[in-house]
């Protein structure tokens, strides 16, 4: 999987959370890669480890979170490696985050203008002057049109659009190879969410950065993403690229959320398709397939044994985690018109 | 929807027992509340407990060390004051007038403070605004202050003390109640509460007070230890328990001058009033831990 | 925020004015009559017993008699000592630097202290350091001063003789009074040995009064850090590739010390309390032990004037909180 | 279809934040009207700080209206009592409008114990009932909110909305909180109810491909203003206003590349929300907008099966 022309390579990535209770895992075994100039989504529920993920990549996993095990290549070296002093340098500056509530993801206590200068200070020693007229140059190139007063203004005094928007300016000033963006539009408005989506796809276009793009919203991903990763209690089940994935989704899961969807959906009043049941807790063993019990394709070997991550077909680059992928020539009802 | 029942396993705990498993969980709490419950099922047995009459004096026994000092008695474990009096059962009878009053003057306070509160988060308004203008300026006198000044007026007495101790405490629970009900009153909860049909007392009582117990139990455990030092200090200044009453405070400012001769008279007053202060502040600790929801994620 | 600024200050008279009421009608609420208590417990002639009802106005309707009382209390007038026959404020001005010293020096002692443990102990989160700061900052927080005086002495004054018992200075040192405060006094005199004495005198005092401050501050500084440290922006400040010293002393403990300044603002409060307990306990010439001495002696007017003064002082310090908080605090300053 | 529920000319202000010096009030809604028929899903599409909530509040009479009035079976609003019977609410984050101390049974018990007067085991029945229609057993009755997943809780917060047999529900975003596969089993609940008996419903959202699948008829809102309603069919395949249209090229997974970029616009940090302005309520966001949209405000026109309030709207069509 470790392939030398990848950008960013996880590889077998675990973390575990330990509590009070005992310990739980939190994703298992993920791998992802993302090349230059591409735009990878993960896709999945609350609590699927989507976010988990991105936090370990940056090495930002916190206690009671450990990593487990697993290695997070970037351009070559394993960032885990590292000592937290030695990733510091590539945080912030080649591999940079956006999060999903950006107001409160800003300091209340200083000006938007300081806090985007202070990662061209930290990363790239500009003075303050130098700061000052390239924060105006990236608030005006994230399409804020009076720039020096965003550049004077507290989180508090923007909208969560405009702080979204600063977030960007911060994460791509110093013109990061690798962008992480987490749930970034999921708490603005549709019609922002719609601006902020063109925004990333344009600046990431425009500089050619990989980007992890992480959403619970499957509708979103073919506006943004060249490929696509589904998550599903702690596991990726599957990986392949957005133009097959709505003709034909090979997992199970897949299929499932993709019909449940009201934008896929035309007939007024017709029945939306669902997914019975809940999604496993934290902390709950589960033996074999881990959607075995919410599957409508079950048998018997998944609830006995796991399926691993592997390619669906001899000369297919998806991967799916499934014993019984779906034919990727099977019609599915989720195909977009 | 017939797999909707996944938590069927899960024993149904009330609130409450769940708030008790966590703090059962936290051990240091857990000690301050032995300690506490040490503390009061020996004030109440103090009568069966104590080898002699808080006020009995042995004359032939004055000043007496405490058993680990050379020359102390037998029978008077914790040694004897300067009048001859077994302090070991001085303390104990004390105890019952600090926890006591302790529990009388919370108990006073939370339910004060508890329905003024209520009020000026319920009404608003004028009223409200005078009722906070009333805490401000009770506030505004240093509580000991407030509680001398009280005690000046009414004179010098145990309950004298209680009352202004009760009064001091009393606009912690007003602001505290009134904040909490004016950020609860427009949550979705009340709101559907009110959609179905609950008003008035009915709200407060059945709605609100049970999601804002929290604080209020956090606060009664730290002005109980507030009431029992006041009380002290109070007792101590003379203008509370005045002798030969047992309490904790008088106790320590009667034994002053024989801090040299005899320190003993002087610091195991004030272990007991520590000892006590600090357990139920452990408590509370643990009690804020335990129900504060934030502290689970 | 001048709109604020104003609202805050405007609020500041109606308090004003109830602890103006509240201490006019304390002496009204006491049993028995009041210009018999206001004269002393000597009694009086019936002759000066009408003389006095005229001067105090009581023979006047209650509401004038408040009117009045206010004019004279916005006048500086607070009334005169019935023990020693001085205006109560000229005693005040006379005994408050002595406390102000000491609540200064308090003060300072318990935040210098207290900011960088409570900050040491979020950091640490559950380790041994934690769990020793948090639990001798409990103890603190438990302990009865007027018994932590004693003990005090009992070690450092009666067994170890290190430290002086009671006072400000030693009576072999004349010291010219300027200021008022000791320290500065000796300073201004030139007296090293007595400036070392008075700081002597000092310490005692100075580290009762700030236990219970040193421990309030420590765990707000506690809890509000680990509350900080919490947030998203948090977070974000990581993922920039902060140090964790910037994180925790930049983009952290500016925030954290938001809600701790004003809990050293409420310290005001507990320190007057302390003053009076500490004073008593160590002789301090101070407002505290002058106000207890006049509760004592019946001494109304001190007592009446000596709250009043106490409670606005309370007042200002904490509007004085409040201006600092909207400085500090972007989120309301900006406010329309 | 008859008018079940109607609202004139609702206008609602709310007081700025400093009371002291009398803050400026702040006008929420302007003018709105509405009609819902018996039977159908009327959906109420705004996003944040378009009144959405504001409006659900009177019409549930959770707050008086400033001006306008509210008809139920074309009678004005009388008793509080009468009207929580008849309209019943459900809010967006059933965590939150669950109160945390009750058991289910107790939940439900509430608006049964205060507005009807059933007895015990009438009660204890319509509970069990009322859960079984929500797709929950009734041994869950016993337990605590926090005990549900999110979807679970959402059926609760139905059940309670259901129990007295109202007249009309108003949802207020009831499935954004949601996951995906989640809210589907919900909007299926939703129109589950509304085919077997037949209830009314008002459903705000902000996301309008959920209009598409459950409602008949929509109504667009924006700044507290009514911007466009009618059929469903008719406003979101063709509409008339260019917030409405707007609002349909916002949503995702249409897959069209260069709309996207289109729609990336230099945007001002001061949002117009806050200044005082005279005209169409949209026009700081419009592309189309001109001198007549600054001039006057655009009157509520009929066209091609719908309400619009847009100078432009002929030619939008």
């Amino acid at each position: 999987m470790a392939n030398r022309d990848c950008l960013l390579a996880v590889e077998c990535l675990s973390v575990d959370f330990e509590t009070r209770r005992g310990s739980h895992t939190a994703i298992e075994s993920v791998c992802l890669d993302v090349h230059a100039g591409e735009t990878v989504a993960i896709v999945g529920e609350s609590g699927s480890g989507k976010s988990v993920t991105s936090l370990a990549i940056m090495g930002l996993i916190r206690k009671p979170g450990v990593i487990r095990s697993g290695k997070v290549n970037f351009n070559g070296m394993d960032l885990l490696a590292l000592s937290s002093c030695q990733r510091r340098q590539y945080l912030g500056r080649d591999i940079t985050m956006i999060f999903q509530e950006p107001t409160v993801s800003l300091n209340p206590s200083f000006t938007v203008g300081y806090q985007i200068s202070e990662v061209l200070k930290l990363h790239l020693k500009m003075k303050r002057t130098e700061c000052r007229k390239r924060a105006l140059e990236l608030l005006h190139e994230v399409g804020i049109s009076d720039s020096l007063r965003c550049f004077k203004s507290y989180p508090h005094q923007l909208s969560g659009g405009m702080n979204q928007r600063v977030m960007i300016a911060m994460a791509i000033s110093c013109k990061p190879s690798l962008l992480i963006a987490d749930e970034p539009t999921t708490a603005l408005d549709v019609t922002v969410q719609a601006q902020t989506l063109a925004l990333l796809r344009q600046l990431q276009k425009n500089n050619g950065m990989g980007m992890i793009f992480i959403t619970h919203d499957l509708s979103l991903v073919p506006d943004i993403a060249h490929r696509v990763l589904v998550m599903y209690a702690g596991q990726i089940v599957e990986n392949c690229s957005i133009d097959v994935l709505f003709t034909g989704p090979l997992h199970p899961y897949t299929e499932a959320l993709l019909k449940s969807l009201p934008a896929h959906h035309d007939k007024q009043g017709e029945r939306l398709s669902t997914i019975t049941g809940t999604p496993p807790r934290a902390g709950e063993t589960i033996t074999g397939c881990h959607f075995h019990g919410r599957c409508s394709y079950a048998r018997e070997r998944c609830k006995e044994s796991a399926p691993k991550l592997i390619a669906a077909l001899p000369d297919d680059p998806r991967l799916v985690r499934c014993f019984y992928p779906l034919a990727a020539n099977s019609k599915t009802s989720a195909g977009r018109p | 929807m017939s797999n909707a029942t996944s938590v069927e396993d899960v024993d149904v705990l009330t609130p409450w027992q769940e708030n008790w498993y966590k703090l059962r969980a936290n051990k240091i709490a857990i000690a301050g509340l032995i300690v506490l419950m040490m503390l009061i099922t020996s004030a109440i047995f103090a009568p069966l407990i104590a080898s002699h009459a808080p006020n009995e004096q042995f004359i032939d026994s004055l000043l007496a060390p405490p058993f680990w000092s050379e020359g102390s008695k037998a029978g008077f474990v914790l040694g004897t004051d300067d009048l001859g009096r077994d302090m070991l059962s001085r303390l104990l009878y004390g105890a019952r007038y600090s926890l006591f009053l302790g529990f009388a003057i919370v108990l006073i306070s939370l339910v004060t403070g508890v329905a003024i509160g209520a009020l000026a988060g319920m009404k608003q308004g004028i009223t409200e605004t005078v009722i906070l203008r009333l805490m401000d300026i009770m506030l505004a006198i240093p509580a000991i202050l407030l509680a001398i000044v009280i005690v000046a007026i009414l004179g010098a007495s145990l309950f004298n003390a209680a009352m202004a101790v009760s009064i001091v405490l009393l606009p912690h629970f007003v602001r505290i109640t009134r904040a909490a009900v004016i950020s609860e009153i427009n949550k979705d909860y009340v709101l559907a509460s009110r959609l179905d049909g609950t008003r008035g007392w009915k709200l407060l009582f059945r709605t609100l007070l049970p999601n804002i117990s929290a604080p209020l139990i956090v606060q009664a455990t730290l002005s109980f230890s507030n009431a029992i030092l006041d009380i002290a200090a109070l007792g101590f200044l003379g203008l509370g328990a005045q002798p030969p009453t047992p309490e904790w405070g008088t106790l320590l400012s009667t034994s002053r001058e024989f801090i040299e001769t005899a320190p003993w008279t002087v610091t195991l007053p004030g272990l007991a009033i520590l000892i006590t202060v600090l357990a139920s502040n452990l408590l509370g600790d643990g009690l804020r831990d335990a129900l504060d929801p934030r502290i689970d994620q | 925020m001048p709109q604020l600024l104003l609202r805050r200050l405007l609020l500041v008279i109606p308090t004003f004015i109830g602890i103006v009421a509240l201490t006019f009608f304390l002496i009204r609420l006491a049993p028995g009559d009041p210009i018999l208590l206001i004269a002393g417990e000597h009694g009086v002639s019936a002759e000066r017993y009408a003389e006095l009802q005229h001067q105090l106005g009581f023979d006047r309707p209650i509401f004038i008699q408040f009117a009045d009382y206010l004019w004279q209390v916005l006048n500086g007038n607070l009334g005169i000592s019935v023990v020693t026959q001085t205006p109560v404020l000229e005693e005040f001005g006379k005994l408050f630097p002595a406390t102000l010293e000491l609540a200064i020096l308090a003060i300072i002692l318990a935040v210098v202290i207290a900011i960088p443990a409570g900050v040491l102990a979020a950091v640490k989160r559950n380790t041994l350091i934690d769990h020793s700061i948090t639990a001798i900052s409990l103890v603190g927080y438990s302990m009865p001063i007027f018994w932590w005086a004693l003990l005090l002495i009992l070690l450092f004054s009666v067994n170890l003789g290190w430290m002086p018992v009671a006072g400000r200075l030693n009576f072999i040192y004349d010291i010219d009074s300027v200021t008022g405060f000791m320290l500065i006094d000796t300073l201004i005199a030139g007296d090293r040995e007595a400036f070392i004495d008075a700081l002597y005198h000092l310490t005692l005092p100075a580290v009762v009064l700030a236990t219970i401050p040193l421990a309030v501050i420590t765990r707000m500084t506690r809890s509000s850090m680990l509350e900080v440290l919490k947030q998203d922006y948090i977070r974000t400040a990581r993922a920039k590739g902060m140090s964790e010293t910037s994180v925790i002393f930049k983009h952290a403990l500016r925030n954290a010390l938001i809600p701790v300044i004003t809990v050293i603002g409420l310290q005001t409060s507990i320190l007057m309390t302390g003053a009076i307990l500490t004073e008593t306990i160590f002789s301090w010439p101070g407002i505290g032990k002058w106000l207890l001495e006049a509760v004592y002696r019946r001494d109304y007017p001190v007592v009446q004037g000596g709250v009043l003064l106490i409670a606005g002082l309370v007042i200002l310090v904490n509007m004085a909180v409040d201006v600092l908080y909207l400085v500090i605090n972007p989120s309301l300053r900006q406010q329309k | 279809m008859p008018v079940l529920l109607e609202a004139k000319n609702i206008s609602k202000s709310y007081q700025g934040k400093n009371r002291l010096f009398g803050g400026s009030l702040v006008k929420v809604l302007h003018d709105v009207s509405l009609q819902l028929q018996a039977g159908e899903i009327l959906a109420i599409v705004g996003e944040s700080g378009s009144g959405k909530s504001t409006l659900a509040r009177q019409l549930v009479m959770l707050e008086q209206p400033d001006s306008g009035e509210i008809l139920l079976d074309g009678k004005p609003f009388q008793s509080v009592t009468a009207i929580h019977r008849q309209v019943r609410m459900i809010f967006q984050n059933p965590a939150a409008s669950l109160d945390p101390r009750k058991r289910v049974y107790q939940l439900l018990e509430q608006p049964l114990l205060n507005l009807t007067g059933l007895s015990g085991s009438e009660r204890e029945e319509l509970i069990y009932r009322t859960l079984d229609q929500v797709g929950l057993n009734n041994d869950q009755a016993s337990y605590y909110p926090h005990m549900f997943s999110g979807g679970q809780r959402q059926r609760i917060a139905i059940a309670r909305a259901l129990i007295l047999n109202p007249q009309v529900i108003v949802s207020d975003e009831a499935v954004s909180a949601l996951d995906v596969s989640v809210q589907a089993q919900i909007l299926n609940l939703v129109m589950d109810l509304r085919d077997q008996i037949g209830m009314s419903w008002l459903f705000i959202t902000h996301d309008i491909s959920v209009v598409n699948v459950i409602a008949e008829r929509v109504l667009v809102l924006y700044a507290g203003r009514v911007m466009e309603s009618g059929p469903v069919k008719e406003v979101l395949e063709n509409p008339a206003h260019p917030y409405t249209q707007r609002l349909l090229q916002s949503v995702p997974g249409a897959g069209d590349s260069d709309r996207l970029v289109a729609v990336v616009q230099m945007i001002p940090a001061a949002e117009a929300q806050a200044m005082e302005y005279t005209g169409c309520a949209y026009r700081h966001r419009c592309l189309l907008a001109d001198q007549q949209c600054v001039k006057s405000e655009p009157p509520m026109i009929s066209l091609a099966g719908r309400s619009v309030a847009c100078f432009r709207a002929k030619s939008m069509l």
